[in-house]
Protein backbone atom coordinates (compact mmCIF):
# COMPACT_ATOMS: atom_id res chain seq x y z
CA UNK A 1 0.00 0.00 0.00
CA UNK A 2 0.93 3.37 -0.99
CA UNK A 3 1.91 6.02 1.43
CA UNK A 4 -1.08 8.04 2.72
CA UNK A 5 -1.29 11.91 2.03
CA UNK A 6 -0.51 13.33 5.47
CA UNK A 7 -0.92 17.33 5.81
CA UNK A 8 -1.02 19.34 8.39
CA UNK A 9 -1.29 23.24 9.34
CA UNK A 10 -1.36 25.48 12.40
CA UNK A 11 -2.93 28.82 11.29
CA UNK A 12 -3.98 32.26 11.99
CA UNK A 13 -5.96 32.35 8.76
CA UNK A 14 -9.11 31.14 7.73
CA UNK A 15 -9.01 28.14 5.47
CA UNK A 16 -11.36 26.70 2.87
CA UNK A 17 -12.37 22.98 3.38
CA UNK A 18 -12.79 23.14 -0.84
CA UNK A 19 -9.51 23.29 -1.28
CA UNK A 20 -8.39 20.45 1.67
CA UNK A 21 -10.84 18.20 -0.07
CA UNK A 22 -9.40 19.06 -3.57
CA UNK A 23 -5.85 18.02 -1.71
CA UNK A 24 -6.94 14.48 -0.87
CA UNK A 25 -9.38 13.76 -3.68
CA UNK A 26 -8.27 15.49 -6.60
CA UNK A 27 -7.05 12.96 -9.80
CA UNK A 28 -7.88 10.05 -7.73
CA UNK A 29 -9.81 7.05 -8.26
CA UNK A 30 -9.36 5.09 -5.78
CA UNK A 31 -10.85 7.57 -2.79
CA UNK A 32 -14.73 6.37 -2.38
CA UNK A 33 -15.20 8.34 0.89
CA UNK A 34 -14.40 11.98 2.27
CA UNK A 35 -15.51 13.14 5.56
CA UNK A 36 -15.12 16.71 6.34
CA UNK A 37 -15.43 17.81 9.96
CA UNK A 38 -15.38 21.97 10.58
CA UNK A 39 -15.64 23.08 14.07
CA UNK A 40 -17.30 27.09 14.70
CA UNK A 41 -17.13 29.06 17.41
CA UNK A 42 -20.55 29.18 18.95
CA UNK A 43 -22.14 32.75 20.24
CA UNK A 44 -23.31 30.89 23.14
CA UNK A 45 -27.20 32.35 23.07
CA UNK A 46 -25.05 36.09 22.69
CA UNK A 47 -23.20 36.05 25.80
CA UNK A 48 -19.75 34.99 23.46
CA UNK A 49 -18.28 38.23 21.61
CA UNK A 50 -15.01 36.13 20.62
CA UNK A 51 -12.81 33.03 21.53
CA UNK A 52 -9.36 33.34 21.69
CA UNK A 53 -7.21 30.17 20.83
CA UNK A 54 -3.52 30.04 22.84
CA UNK A 55 -1.60 27.01 21.45
CA UNK A 56 2.14 25.34 21.84
CA UNK A 57 4.15 26.44 18.84
CA UNK A 58 5.75 23.30 17.41
CA UNK A 59 3.94 20.67 19.90
CA UNK A 60 0.59 21.31 18.53
CA UNK A 61 1.70 20.25 14.60
CA UNK A 62 3.95 17.62 16.23
CA UNK A 63 0.72 16.43 18.68
CA UNK A 64 -1.85 16.27 15.32
CA UNK A 65 0.64 15.12 12.99
CA UNK A 66 1.02 11.62 15.83
CA UNK A 67 -3.03 11.85 16.04
CA UNK A 68 -3.72 11.81 12.60
CA UNK A 69 -0.94 9.22 11.71
CA UNK A 70 -2.66 7.13 14.26
CA UNK A 71 -5.54 7.15 12.21
CA UNK A 72 -4.12 6.94 9.18
CA UNK A 73 -2.68 3.70 10.22
CA UNK A 74 -5.62 2.61 12.24
CA UNK A 75 -8.21 3.20 9.53
CA UNK A 76 -6.19 2.50 6.59
CA UNK A 77 -6.89 6.17 5.27
CA UNK A 78 -5.44 7.12 2.11
CA UNK A 79 -5.21 10.47 3.03
CA UNK A 80 -5.97 12.73 6.44
CA UNK A 81 -5.69 16.74 6.73
CA UNK A 82 -5.82 18.55 9.49
CA UNK A 83 -5.96 22.62 10.17
CA UNK A 84 -6.43 24.60 13.57
CA UNK A 85 -6.49 27.96 13.91
CA UNK A 86 -5.49 30.25 16.79
CA UNK A 87 -5.84 33.68 17.31
CA UNK A 88 -8.84 35.72 17.94
CA UNK A 89 -11.67 33.91 16.36
CA UNK A 90 -15.52 35.82 16.03
CA UNK A 91 -18.84 33.53 16.70
CA UNK A 92 -19.60 31.70 13.31
CA UNK A 93 -16.00 31.52 12.03
CA UNK A 94 -14.43 28.19 11.52
CA UNK A 95 -11.76 26.88 14.39
CA UNK A 96 -10.60 23.31 12.72
CA UNK A 97 -11.33 21.17 9.67
CA UNK A 98 -10.33 17.36 9.92
CA UNK A 99 -10.47 16.02 6.81
CA UNK A 100 -10.67 12.30 6.36
CA UNK A 101 -10.26 10.01 2.65
CA UNK A 102 -10.60 6.49 2.44
CA UNK A 103 -11.86 3.45 0.14
CA UNK A 104 -15.15 3.27 2.08
CA UNK A 105 -17.37 5.22 4.40
CA UNK A 106 -16.93 3.98 8.06
CA UNK A 107 -13.18 4.55 7.27
CA UNK A 108 -13.32 8.10 6.44
CA UNK A 109 -15.96 8.82 9.39
CA UNK A 110 -13.97 6.61 12.02
CA UNK A 111 -10.48 8.92 11.12
CA UNK A 112 -12.21 12.51 10.96
CA UNK A 113 -13.99 11.27 14.29
CA UNK A 114 -10.67 9.60 16.00
CA UNK A 115 -8.61 12.88 15.12
CA UNK A 116 -11.36 15.22 16.67
CA UNK A 117 -11.69 13.01 20.05
CA UNK A 118 -7.98 13.12 20.55
CA UNK A 119 -7.67 16.55 19.88
CA UNK A 120 -10.01 17.85 21.97
CA UNK A 121 -7.60 16.40 25.05
CA UNK A 122 -3.94 15.67 23.40
CA UNK A 123 -3.61 19.42 21.10
CA UNK A 124 -2.07 22.00 22.92
CA UNK A 125 -4.54 24.79 22.44
CA UNK A 126 -6.54 26.57 24.90
CA UNK A 127 -9.46 28.35 24.81
CA UNK A 128 -10.25 31.49 26.26
CA UNK A 129 -13.60 33.10 26.00
CA UNK A 130 -14.42 37.47 25.78
CA UNK A 131 -17.56 38.20 26.86
CA UNK A 132 -20.53 40.20 24.79
CA UNK A 133 -20.81 42.41 28.01
CA UNK A 134 -17.08 43.33 27.70
CA UNK A 135 -16.31 41.92 30.62
CA UNK A 136 -13.41 39.67 30.52
CA UNK A 137 -13.98 36.26 30.06
CA UNK A 138 -12.39 33.28 31.56
CA UNK A 139 -10.35 30.21 29.95
CA UNK A 140 -12.73 27.35 29.29
CA UNK A 141 -12.73 24.32 31.47
CA UNK A 142 -11.65 21.15 29.97
CA UNK A 143 -15.28 18.66 29.59
CA UNK A 144 -15.19 15.41 31.29
CA UNK A 145 -17.32 14.40 27.94
CA UNK A 146 -14.39 14.96 25.64
CA UNK A 147 -12.49 12.90 28.38
CA UNK A 148 -15.18 10.00 27.41
CA UNK A 149 -15.47 10.62 24.09
CA UNK A 150 -11.34 9.56 24.01
CA UNK A 151 -12.19 6.47 25.65
CA UNK A 152 -14.61 4.98 23.18
CA UNK A 153 -11.47 4.30 20.79
CA UNK A 154 -9.65 2.20 24.02
CA UNK B 1 19.97 25.53 32.10
CA UNK B 2 16.36 24.47 31.45
CA UNK B 3 13.76 26.36 29.43
CA UNK B 4 10.42 26.91 31.31
CA UNK B 5 7.23 27.77 28.76
CA UNK B 6 3.77 28.08 30.16
CA UNK B 7 0.39 28.73 29.04
CA UNK B 8 -3.10 29.83 29.54
CA UNK B 9 -3.77 30.31 33.20
CA UNK B 10 -0.64 29.15 33.96
CA UNK B 11 1.27 31.82 32.09
CA UNK B 12 -1.15 33.98 33.63
CA UNK B 13 -0.93 33.56 37.02
CA UNK B 14 3.17 33.02 36.99
CA UNK B 15 3.06 36.37 35.24
CA UNK B 16 5.35 35.03 32.13
CA UNK B 17 5.08 33.21 28.80
CA UNK B 18 8.93 31.27 29.48
CA UNK B 19 12.52 31.38 31.55
CA UNK B 20 15.74 29.50 31.51
CA UNK B 21 15.99 27.90 35.25
CA UNK B 22 19.08 26.16 36.67
CA UNK B 23 16.91 23.37 38.54
CA UNK B 24 18.83 21.61 41.59
CA UNK B 25 20.16 18.36 41.80
CA UNK B 26 17.25 17.45 44.07
CA UNK B 27 14.54 18.00 41.07
CA UNK B 28 14.43 14.21 39.39
CA UNK B 29 10.99 13.83 38.42
CA UNK B 30 8.05 16.64 36.99
CA UNK B 31 6.37 15.97 40.79
CA UNK B 32 9.85 17.04 41.97
CA UNK B 33 9.61 20.09 39.89
CA UNK B 34 6.46 21.10 41.03
CA UNK B 35 7.33 21.63 44.19
CA UNK B 36 10.35 22.85 43.50
CA UNK B 37 8.69 25.91 41.54
CA UNK B 38 5.95 26.39 44.37
CA UNK B 39 8.89 27.83 46.55
CA UNK B 40 10.29 30.32 43.95
CA UNK B 41 6.95 33.13 44.87
CA UNK B 42 3.52 33.99 45.80
CA UNK B 43 2.64 33.57 42.01
CA UNK B 44 4.38 29.95 41.15
CA UNK B 45 2.50 29.13 44.59
CA UNK B 46 -0.93 30.30 42.89
CA UNK B 47 -0.34 28.93 39.68
CA UNK B 48 0.63 25.53 40.96
CA UNK B 49 -1.89 24.99 43.78
CA UNK B 50 -3.54 21.73 42.55
CA UNK B 51 -0.59 20.29 40.39
CA UNK B 52 -2.69 17.25 39.98
CA UNK B 53 -4.53 20.25 37.71
CA UNK B 54 -1.14 20.67 35.61
CA UNK B 55 -0.23 19.05 32.39
CA UNK B 56 3.27 18.72 31.59
CA UNK B 57 5.39 18.29 27.99
CA UNK B 58 9.33 17.41 28.09
CA UNK B 59 10.96 18.65 25.39
CA UNK B 60 7.15 18.78 23.51
CA UNK B 61 5.51 15.60 24.30
CA UNK B 62 2.91 14.44 27.10
CA UNK B 63 4.89 13.47 30.23
CA UNK B 64 3.51 11.98 33.55
CA UNK B 65 4.29 13.68 36.40
CA UNK B 66 6.65 10.92 37.80
CA UNK B 67 8.73 11.04 34.53
CA UNK B 68 12.24 11.96 35.05
CA UNK B 69 13.65 15.86 33.52
CA UNK B 70 17.09 15.22 33.85
CA UNK B 71 18.68 15.85 30.06
CA UNK B 72 15.07 17.30 28.85
CA UNK B 73 15.50 21.00 27.41
CA UNK B 74 12.40 22.49 27.22
CA UNK B 75 9.45 21.72 30.09
CA UNK B 76 5.85 23.04 29.27
CA UNK B 77 3.47 23.10 31.71
CA UNK B 78 -0.09 24.33 30.94
CA UNK B 79 -3.90 23.10 31.82
CA UNK B 80 -6.12 20.63 30.45
CA UNK B 81 -6.23 21.40 26.51
CA UNK B 82 -9.53 22.67 24.94
CA UNK B 83 -8.78 22.93 21.50
CA UNK B 84 -10.94 21.45 18.77
CA UNK C 1 -36.37 24.57 19.81
CA UNK C 2 -36.91 26.30 16.13
CA UNK C 3 -37.40 23.80 13.41
CA UNK C 4 -34.55 21.95 11.99
CA UNK C 5 -33.48 23.19 8.30
CA UNK C 6 -33.78 20.42 5.84
CA UNK C 7 -32.52 19.73 1.96
CA UNK C 8 -32.78 17.15 -0.20
CA UNK C 9 -32.04 17.07 -3.83
CA UNK C 10 -31.79 14.00 -6.40
CA UNK C 11 -29.88 15.45 -9.36
CA UNK C 12 -27.81 14.54 -12.48
CA UNK C 13 -26.00 17.78 -12.34
CA UNK C 14 -22.72 17.55 -9.72
CA UNK C 15 -22.65 19.41 -6.27
CA UNK C 16 -21.21 21.60 -4.53
CA UNK C 17 -20.14 20.97 -1.31
CA UNK C 18 -18.88 24.88 0.04
CA UNK C 19 -22.61 25.28 -1.06
CA UNK C 20 -24.16 22.99 1.09
CA UNK C 21 -21.91 23.68 4.05
CA UNK C 22 -23.31 27.47 3.45
CA UNK C 23 -27.00 26.84 3.47
CA UNK C 24 -26.16 24.88 6.62
CA UNK C 25 -24.00 27.45 8.66
CA UNK C 26 -24.47 30.63 6.83
CA UNK C 27 -25.10 33.64 9.20
CA UNK C 28 -25.73 31.31 12.32
CA UNK C 29 -24.08 31.69 15.68
CA UNK C 30 -25.42 28.35 17.22
CA UNK C 31 -24.01 25.40 14.85
CA UNK C 32 -20.44 24.66 16.77
CA UNK C 33 -19.93 21.12 14.44
CA UNK C 34 -20.93 20.37 10.70
CA UNK C 35 -20.16 17.25 9.08
CA UNK C 36 -20.00 16.28 5.55
CA UNK C 37 -19.74 13.29 3.52
CA UNK C 38 -18.63 13.08 0.38
CA UNK C 39 -18.96 9.43 -1.90
CA UNK C 40 -16.84 9.22 -5.04
CA UNK C 41 -17.21 6.71 -7.66
CA UNK C 42 -14.25 4.20 -7.09
CA UNK C 43 -12.48 2.90 -10.71
CA UNK C 44 -11.84 -0.57 -9.03
CA UNK C 45 -8.29 -0.85 -9.23
CA UNK C 46 -8.85 0.33 -13.50
CA UNK C 47 -11.40 -2.11 -13.92
CA UNK C 48 -14.71 0.50 -14.10
CA UNK C 49 -15.28 2.95 -16.54
CA UNK C 50 -18.22 4.25 -15.09
CA UNK C 51 -21.02 3.87 -12.90
CA UNK C 52 -24.62 4.26 -13.85
CA UNK C 53 -27.37 5.32 -11.50
CA UNK C 54 -30.90 4.44 -11.68
CA UNK C 55 -33.53 5.63 -8.95
CA UNK C 56 -37.02 5.95 -8.06
CA UNK C 57 -38.20 9.37 -9.01
CA UNK C 58 -40.34 10.50 -6.49
CA UNK C 59 -39.77 7.93 -3.91
CA UNK C 60 -36.44 8.34 -3.94
CA UNK C 61 -36.32 12.32 -2.48
CA UNK C 62 -39.16 11.01 -0.41
CA UNK C 63 -37.40 8.31 1.33
CA UNK C 64 -33.94 10.35 1.88
CA UNK C 65 -36.47 13.21 3.33
CA UNK C 66 -37.83 10.56 5.96
CA UNK C 67 -34.44 9.14 6.73
CA UNK C 68 -32.99 12.93 7.10
CA UNK C 69 -36.07 13.95 9.36
CA UNK C 70 -35.31 10.99 11.52
CA UNK C 71 -31.71 11.83 12.20
CA UNK C 72 -32.77 15.63 12.56
CA UNK C 73 -35.08 14.69 15.60
CA UNK C 74 -32.41 11.48 17.11
CA UNK C 75 -29.79 13.61 17.12
CA UNK C 76 -31.38 17.12 17.77
CA UNK C 77 -29.38 18.35 14.53
CA UNK C 78 -30.07 21.77 13.33
CA UNK C 79 -29.74 21.42 9.98
CA UNK C 80 -29.45 18.30 7.23
CA UNK C 81 -28.77 18.89 3.46
CA UNK C 82 -28.45 15.54 1.47
CA UNK C 83 -27.88 15.57 -2.42
CA UNK C 84 -27.91 12.67 -4.30
CA UNK C 85 -26.59 12.22 -8.26
CA UNK C 86 -28.55 9.84 -10.96
CA UNK C 87 -26.99 8.80 -14.30
CA UNK C 88 -23.83 8.12 -15.51
CA UNK C 89 -20.68 9.15 -13.52
CA UNK C 90 -16.98 8.57 -13.85
CA UNK C 91 -14.60 7.29 -11.43
CA UNK C 92 -13.25 10.60 -8.89
CA UNK C 93 -16.58 11.83 -10.10
CA UNK C 94 -18.71 12.83 -6.59
CA UNK C 95 -22.22 10.77 -5.79
CA UNK C 96 -23.71 11.76 -2.80
CA UNK C 97 -23.25 14.32 -0.42
CA UNK C 98 -24.82 14.49 3.29
CA UNK C 99 -24.60 17.23 4.80
CA UNK C 100 -25.36 17.49 9.12
CA UNK C 101 -24.84 20.79 11.55
CA UNK C 102 -25.72 20.66 15.04
CA UNK C 103 -24.11 22.43 18.51
CA UNK C 104 -21.41 19.58 19.33
CA UNK C 105 -19.58 17.67 17.33
CA UNK C 106 -20.56 14.02 18.12
CA UNK C 107 -24.61 14.53 17.03
CA UNK C 108 -23.15 16.26 13.65
CA UNK C 109 -21.16 12.61 13.38
CA UNK C 110 -23.62 10.45 14.32
CA UNK C 111 -26.00 12.13 12.04
CA UNK C 112 -24.24 12.45 8.43
CA UNK C 113 -23.52 8.50 9.82
CA UNK C 114 -26.67 7.63 10.28
CA UNK C 115 -28.17 8.98 7.21
CA UNK C 116 -25.69 7.29 5.10
CA UNK C 117 -26.13 3.90 6.70
CA UNK C 118 -29.81 3.91 6.07
CA UNK C 119 -29.71 5.89 2.58
CA UNK C 120 -27.12 2.73 1.66
CA UNK C 121 -30.18 0.21 2.01
CA UNK C 122 -33.28 2.25 1.58
CA UNK C 123 -33.17 4.94 -0.73
CA UNK C 124 -34.24 3.63 -3.83
CA UNK C 125 -30.91 3.74 -6.11
CA UNK C 126 -29.46 1.20 -8.03
CA UNK C 127 -26.15 1.00 -9.32
CA UNK C 128 -24.63 -0.48 -12.81
CA UNK C 129 -21.26 -0.86 -13.56
CA UNK C 130 -19.55 -0.04 -16.95
CA UNK C 131 -15.96 -2.21 -17.37
CA UNK C 132 -13.27 -0.33 -18.80
CA UNK C 133 -12.95 -3.15 -21.37
CA UNK C 134 -16.10 -2.56 -22.77
CA UNK C 135 -17.95 -5.69 -21.67
CA UNK C 136 -21.32 -4.57 -20.19
CA UNK C 137 -20.63 -4.64 -16.16
CA UNK C 138 -23.00 -5.86 -14.40
CA UNK C 139 -25.76 -4.66 -11.42
CA UNK C 140 -23.74 -4.28 -8.11
CA UNK C 141 -25.14 -6.27 -5.58
CA UNK C 142 -26.24 -5.23 -2.50
CA UNK C 143 -24.05 -6.18 0.45
CA UNK C 144 -24.36 -7.63 3.81
CA UNK C 145 -21.94 -5.30 5.64
CA UNK C 146 -24.45 -2.30 4.43
CA UNK C 147 -27.27 -4.46 6.40
CA UNK C 148 -25.17 -4.78 9.42
CA UNK C 149 -24.18 -1.04 9.49
CA UNK C 150 -27.97 0.00 9.50
CA UNK C 151 -28.18 -2.54 12.44
CA UNK C 152 -25.79 -0.38 14.74
CA UNK C 153 -28.27 2.20 15.22
CA UNK C 154 -31.19 0.01 16.59
CA UNK D 1 -55.95 -1.13 -13.09
CA UNK D 2 -52.93 -0.73 -10.82
CA UNK D 3 -49.52 1.12 -12.06
CA UNK D 4 -46.62 -0.90 -12.04
CA UNK D 5 -42.82 0.22 -12.05
CA UNK D 6 -40.15 -1.94 -12.48
CA UNK D 7 -36.31 -0.75 -11.42
CA UNK D 8 -32.85 -2.08 -12.28
CA UNK D 9 -32.87 -5.68 -13.30
CA UNK D 10 -36.10 -6.19 -12.70
CA UNK D 11 -36.83 -3.72 -15.44
CA UNK D 12 -34.32 -5.34 -17.66
CA UNK D 13 -35.77 -8.90 -17.53
CA UNK D 14 -39.79 -8.00 -17.91
CA UNK D 15 -38.25 -5.51 -20.68
CA UNK D 16 -40.81 -2.45 -19.55
CA UNK D 17 -40.70 0.31 -17.20
CA UNK D 18 -44.14 0.50 -16.47
CA UNK D 19 -47.49 -1.06 -17.25
CA UNK D 20 -50.88 -0.90 -16.45
CA UNK D 21 -52.28 -3.85 -15.25
CA UNK D 22 -56.23 -5.26 -13.88
CA UNK D 23 -54.78 -7.30 -11.23
CA UNK D 24 -57.51 -10.30 -10.78
CA UNK D 25 -59.51 -10.75 -7.32
CA UNK D 26 -57.50 -13.35 -6.25
CA UNK D 27 -54.54 -10.86 -5.51
CA UNK D 28 -54.28 -9.75 -1.71
CA UNK D 29 -51.04 -9.50 -1.10
CA UNK D 30 -47.70 -8.74 -2.25
CA UNK D 31 -46.59 -12.27 -2.32
CA UNK D 32 -50.01 -12.84 -4.32
CA UNK D 33 -49.40 -10.37 -7.03
CA UNK D 34 -45.70 -11.73 -7.16
CA UNK D 35 -46.86 -15.35 -7.87
CA UNK D 36 -49.87 -13.73 -10.16
CA UNK D 37 -47.31 -11.86 -12.41
CA UNK D 38 -45.33 -15.01 -12.94
CA UNK D 39 -47.86 -16.34 -14.81
CA UNK D 40 -47.74 -13.28 -17.28
CA UNK D 41 -44.82 -14.70 -19.44
CA UNK D 42 -41.27 -16.28 -19.69
CA UNK D 43 -40.01 -12.85 -19.19
CA UNK D 44 -42.03 -12.43 -15.67
CA UNK D 45 -41.16 -15.70 -14.41
CA UNK D 46 -37.44 -14.99 -15.12
CA UNK D 47 -37.58 -11.71 -13.34
CA UNK D 48 -39.33 -13.15 -10.25
CA UNK D 49 -37.92 -16.54 -9.91
CA UNK D 50 -36.26 -15.91 -6.53
CA UNK D 51 -39.30 -13.79 -4.74
CA UNK D 52 -37.56 -13.13 -1.62
CA UNK D 53 -34.58 -10.86 -3.85
CA UNK D 54 -37.55 -8.73 -4.58
CA UNK D 55 -38.30 -5.42 -3.02
CA UNK D 56 -41.54 -3.85 -2.70
CA UNK D 57 -43.35 0.09 -2.69
CA UNK D 58 -46.60 0.82 -2.28
CA UNK D 59 -47.28 4.01 -3.48
CA UNK D 60 -43.80 4.72 -3.04
CA UNK D 61 -43.25 3.44 0.35
CA UNK D 62 -41.02 0.34 1.20
CA UNK D 63 -43.88 -2.42 1.67
CA UNK D 64 -43.55 -6.35 3.15
CA UNK D 65 -44.41 -9.37 0.94
CA UNK D 66 -47.73 -10.18 3.29
CA UNK D 67 -49.08 -5.97 2.85
CA UNK D 68 -52.54 -5.78 1.15
CA UNK D 69 -52.66 -4.24 -1.98
CA UNK D 70 -56.09 -3.22 -2.61
CA UNK D 71 -56.32 0.56 -3.44
CA UNK D 72 -52.55 0.56 -4.16
CA UNK D 73 -52.34 2.99 -7.36
CA UNK D 74 -48.40 2.34 -7.51
CA UNK D 75 -46.70 -0.70 -7.20
CA UNK D 76 -43.20 -0.27 -7.57
CA UNK D 77 -40.27 -4.17 -7.88
CA UNK D 78 -37.48 -3.71 -7.83
CA UNK D 79 -33.84 -5.55 -6.31
CA UNK D 80 -32.08 -4.58 -3.03
CA UNK D 81 -30.92 -0.97 -3.40
CA UNK D 82 -27.06 0.04 -4.08
CA UNK D 83 -26.97 3.57 -3.94
CA UNK D 84 -24.85 5.87 -1.62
Amino acid sequence: MASALLHIAVQAADFDAAEEAKRLTAGRKDVGALVQFIGYCRDENGTLSALELEHYPGMAEAEISRISQEAIERFGLIGMSAVHRFGKIAPGEQIVLISAAASHRQAAFDGANFVMDFLKTSAPFWKKEHAADGSEGGWVEARDADDAAREKWK
Amino acid sequence: MTKLIYFAWVRERIGKGEEELELPETVRTVSDLLVHLKTLGDEYEEALKFPEAIRVALDQEHADHGELVAGVKEIGLFPPMTGG
